[in-house]
């Protein structure tokens, strides 16, 4: 075999439409992964500045520019960590479930709509696509209280599944107004339709239970109850050290952001806005957004597990459904009006 | 929980079962060393047992080794959010029984030393429930407040924590002079603070969701279990030993005991508030009154009270506070019972406790308010 | 406390005139097994409503347990004592009337080593299980140590 | 109306985010302290009489004094000791002293390595004559001697 031939062979390796798309798809994971690792740093940052000042304290200032590269040592403290396995455990259960937790945070990322243009993969259901993935940590979570023998991570991790599986049906009802409105579960048609007026004017009530569906889902306060410090310790989390427990970390924070971008989508015009380049437009908007949770994480306190689930299913389930018959009366009303066809 | 997956298809296969859990001594909302072992139905309490002694350090015990004024700083651990006011009902127990009379701006020092520590222990109390429940903002805020609570004890006393500033026969310093403005400046600044925790914290629609019906102690159940202090009051019943049998300067002062009447965990937490009201009420009147003249009594060197016996109760921060002190002429006392109010408190847990779920035994253990020095001595 | 004996004279006639004043005019003696009728007519009759402490003192004769119980409207204390012989200290619990006496009991049973018969769940409290002797007894020596 | 509290506690939370902030730049800035602050035990040997009433006093007998006769036949101090790590700042030892040699001072960073850092000595004004071996150099000297 010369040379020239093989050079040939393996640009014809890369031809191959499946291995080219299997690059691509590493190319994308990587960029995902390297996005996520700077963002949790930015937002780990954020979180403990942004509570610090509503605590009236300054927060991390010592290292780095106003204490930006406090994560960065935080995290090599956790990477240089030992990895702690205790006795008794479920060890392939209690092992995967960090992974399966920081996996769903990942795949979320594929389907945001980071700019104009700027998608990894543009769904056509890409609604139907989130809501699926953000519940499939539910499973790795109880998975992480199940293996980890121990009582208080058990609780944290029924919890979990008693909150998630239940909150899941709000959550997705609050937005059928909004694929109803644009006939599409597309991100990308999501936002162009608000190209005119945000869907959180057309539709508050659904904004008003998606962002309580929305802190559900990322167990934060005030519904942080399967982690409830103060009650069960850490909750599922509870015998993770190291970084089995950095990955559960990072995963809170990757979902934070994830949580408030699909808000930002899907009722505040995604990228859209003036002057400035799309994705600094979505990146404005979401950090507001993560703002804004850390807002209400940082003030209220934790509800109780037996209200939290009567406010689900006898007032968050009935105002998602009211919902969408207002949207489909709106709709139907539009139509009469200006005389437009059915949809 | 069987996990036989052959029987899983049958309903009625599918029971649950009990499983305890030990809450404590290494638990984050149990304040201290307090371990409960609970019994569960899912979440739901089935039983509370209470066990303690895990910061038992003997001070009765100790009493009988040390002579009467070298004990006065061991009180000051018992109960260690509440310091001055254990130093006085001990120091007041040596004096009844030897019968010192204190001099009268010894008494107003007392009481305003001993109502700023209330206020700092009750604090702590608020900021350590509403942390419990998860609002750690409204939990520092608390704490900053408090820390202006401890700066003002730190400038009469000396320390922030564990005071040594009452003697037997009076106290061992007089208010230094920078004192006097800076008590102006924060019995102006509390209340509107006061006010902003009212509206952060119990007009909160989940605090009261969590609070409210939650570990109900009636007024009957109260007396039976010797609850006293803060919580018998939030029962509803009018009992505050200052406005019963005053001692010390309470008697010339004016202020209320503020009383509530459903005695859940929520009115425990309200009523907390308005006696920290009380406590700037009483502050001010003190340092406004506070008379000319000697801060200490006569005593002599090495104290040898005459061979008897003595009961003095005060009010704690947390309810009665009694010192049983036999002598038996010596300089070194024959036996101390120190009746902590936490002590007692805590033995009505396991009566309230089954029925709870668990946030709810959380938020009435908190408010219950136990501290665990107290509790173990 | 001055009210004292009028108060054993009333009590008297239930008890065969088994109560006593104390040398030093401030306590009630009573017979161990009169104690729980006692409690219960101070509760019930005389308005005591509230245990306000349970102590237990050993002298070199006797123990002593030492009730102190409490009026509402006052908060006037009167002391009742019940002195026992140094070799079987036992007395019938008070936990049925009142639920405080519960863990008070239990404190003066670890620490002092009365035995209270009838208490429900008579266990150490602050000693640990397996915790020998009885700290609060004279014959229990703490070691000394030194700080240096 | 449901949420009119958790959106006032919010407003109230957003206040306190822009206003002024409580944090003490502790190790750079340090912070001042009261002067009756019992931040730890300072001792004058010139005015210390050797009569032993701190060590007396003390409740936790963390105090000790090594003493020895001079040519004189008078009990002269050789070396003060305190055991901070378990002394309880009550400050009776401060009262008890006739002399007042013995003093608070608001230095109050103790922290130290080992439980013998904790024990403070102070020497004497005249050494022993006869040279006895030095004590172990790792008690910490307090400052001032």
């Amino acid at each position: 075999m010369d040379s020239n031939n093989n050079i040939t062979s393996i640009w014809d390796f890369f031809q191959n439409p499946i291995i080219m798309n299997l690059l691509i798809g590493v190319v994308y994971f990587a960029a995902i992964a390297a996005f996520i690792t700077v963002l949790v740093i930015i937002l780990m940052w954020m979180d403990r500045r942004v509570a610090a000042f509503f605590q009236e304290r300054l927060g991390p200032i010592k290292y780095g520019p106003q204490g930006l590269l406090q994560p960065v040592f935080d995290a090599v403290k956790m990477v240089s960590k030992g990895n702690i396995t205790p006795r008794n455990v479920d060890k392939l259960v209690y092992n995967l479930a960090p992974m399966l937790i920081f996996m769903t945070t990942l795949l979320v990322y594929a389907a945001l709509p980071y700019g104009k243009n700027l998608t990894v993969v543009n769904l056509n259901v890409g609604v139907l696509y989130l809501i699926a993935i953000s519940s499939t940590a539910t499973i790795a979570i109880l998975m992480g209280g199940w293996g980890s023998n121990n009582k208080y991570s058990l609780i944290g991790g029924m919890r979990t599944v008693a909150m998630i599986i239940s909150y899941e049906i709000p959550f997705a009802f609050s937005l059928l107004g909004i694929i109803m409105l644009t006939g599409s579960m597309n991100m990308t048609d999501i936002i162009n339709a608000q190209k005119n007026v945000w869907f959180v004017f057309l539709q508050p009530l659904a904004f008003v239970v998606f962002m309580i569906t929305a802190m559900a889902e990322l167990n934060k306060s005030p519904f942080d109850l399967p982690e409830a410090e103060s009650e069960l310790v850490a909750g599922f989390i509870t015998e993770y050290a190291g970084m089995k427990f950095g990955l559960v970390y990072l995963a809170e924070y990757a979902n934070m952001f994830s949580m408030a971008a699909i808000a930002v989508t899907l009722f505040f015009g995604g990228w859209q806005g003036p002057l400035l380049p799309s994705w600094l437009w979505f990146l404005i908007k979401t950090l507001l957004m993560v703002f804004f949770i850390m807002w209400i994480r940082w003030t209220l306190p934790r509800i109780r597990i037996d209200k939290m689930m009567k406010l689900n299913w006898k007032v968050l389930i009935p105002l998602s459904i009211l919902n969408i018959f207002l949207t489909g009366i709106g709709i139907k009303l539009y139509q009469y009006f200006t005389g437009m066809g059915g949809v | 929980m069987s996990m036989d997956s052959d029987n899983l298809n049958l309903v009625d296969d599918l029971n649950t079962q009990e499983f305890t859990i030990n809450m404590g001594p290494y638990h984050p909302s149990t304040h201290g060393v307090f371990r409960a072992v609970l019994t569960l139905d899912g979440e739901v309490i089935v039983k509370e047992e209470n066990v303690l002694g895990y910061l038992h350090r003997g001070m009765d015990k100790i009493a009988e080794t040390r002579t009467y004024s070298q004990f006065v700083p061991y009180t000051a651990r018992l109960d260690y959010l509440a310091s001055a006011l254990n130093n006085m009902g001990y120091v007041q127990t040596v004096e009844k029984l030897m019968g010192i009379e204190v001099p009268e701006r010894a008494e107003y020092l007392r009481v305003i030393i001993a109502e700023l520590q209330r206020i700092a222990s009750h604090y702590l109390m608020l900021g350590s429930t509403t942390n419990d429940v998860n609002a750690v903002t409204g939990f520092l805020y608390y704490m900053h407040d408090r820390e202006k609570v401890l700066d003002l004890l730190e400038m009469v006393t000396g320390a922030r924590l564990t005071s040594n500033y009452m003697r037997i026969g009076g106290v061992i310093d007089d208010l230094p002079e920078e004192f006097f403005p800076k008590v102006k400046e924060f019995l102006a600044y509390l209340p509107g603070r006061l006010e902003m925790m009212e509206t952060l914290i119990l007009g909160n629609e989940i605090f009261q969701e969590r609070m409210k019906n939650v570990g109900v102690i009636t007024a009957q159940m109260a007396l039976d279990y010797g609850v006293t202090g803060p919580n018998l009051r939030a029962a509803g019943v009018r009992f505050d030993l200052r406005k019963v049998a005053p001692y010390s300067a309470y008697g010339k002062i004016d202020f209320e005991v503020p009383v509530l009447k459903n005695g859940d965990a929520f009115d425990r937490y309200q009523i907390r508030l308005m006696e920290i009201k009380q406590s700037l009420r009483i502050i001010e009147q003190a340092v406004q009154q506070l008379p000319e003249g000697p801060i200490m009594a006569k005593v002599p060197k090495l104290i040898k009270p005459p061979a008897g016996e003595v009961f003095h109760k005060m009010e704690g921060a947390r309810g009665i506070l009694g010192f049983h002190l036999v002598s038996d002429g010596g300089p070194k006392p024959y036996r101390l019972h120190i009746h902590g109010p936490s002590f007692v408190n805590i033995g009505i847990m396991p009566a309230i406790a089954p029925g709870m779920l668990l946030q709810d035994f959380l938020a009435a253990f908190a408010t219950i308010d136990v501290d665990m020095g107290e509790v173990d001595r | 406390m001055d009210n004292i004996s009028v108060l054993i004279e009333k009590l008297n006639p239930s008890f065969d005139n088994a109560l006593k004043l104390s040398d030093d005019g401030q306590a009630i003696y009573v017979p161990a097994e009169c104690i729980v009728k006692l409690m219960d007519m101070l509760k019930n009759q005389y308005e005591y409503v509230m245990l306000a402490d349970l102590s237990a003192v050993e002298y070199e004769d006797r123990y002593e347990v030492v009730y102190h119980v409490m009026k509402l409207t006052d908060a006037q204390d009167i002391r009742i004592k019940v002195a026992l012989p140094l070799d079987a200290p036992t007395v019938p619990s008070i936990v049925d009337v009142w639920k405080a006496a519960n863990v008070q009991e239990r404190e003066a049973f670890d620490l002092m080593g009365i035995r209270f018969s009838g208490h429900p769940d008579l266990r150490r409290i602050l000693c640990p299980d397996d915790f020998n002797g009885h700290p609060l007894r004279k014959s229990f020596n703490m070691k000394t140590v030194s700080r240096f | 109306m449901i949420g009119t509290g958790i959106l006032k506690g919010m407003g109230i939370t957003l206040k306190r985010f822009f206003s002024k902030k409580i944090t003490q730049d502790y190790p750079d800035v340090m912070p001042v302290i009261t002067p009756r602050s019992h931040g730890s035990l300072d001792f004058d040997a010139e005015k210390c009489i050797t009569c032993g009433i701190c060590a007396n006093e003390c409740p936790n007998s963390c105090i000790k004094l090594d003493t020895f006769k001079n040519e004189q036949g008078k009990k002269v101090l050789e070396k003060y000791s305190i055991n901070l790590g378990y002394c309880l700042f009550c400050g009776l030892c401060v009262n008890a002293c006739p002399k007042g040699a013995l003093s608070f001072k608001t230095d109050f960073e103790l922290a130290c390595f080992s439980r013998e850092g904790a024990i403070y000595t102070w020497k004497g004004k005249e050494p022993r004559p006869e040279e006895t071996p030095a004590q172990p150099g790792d008690a910490k000297t307090a400052a001032g001697e």
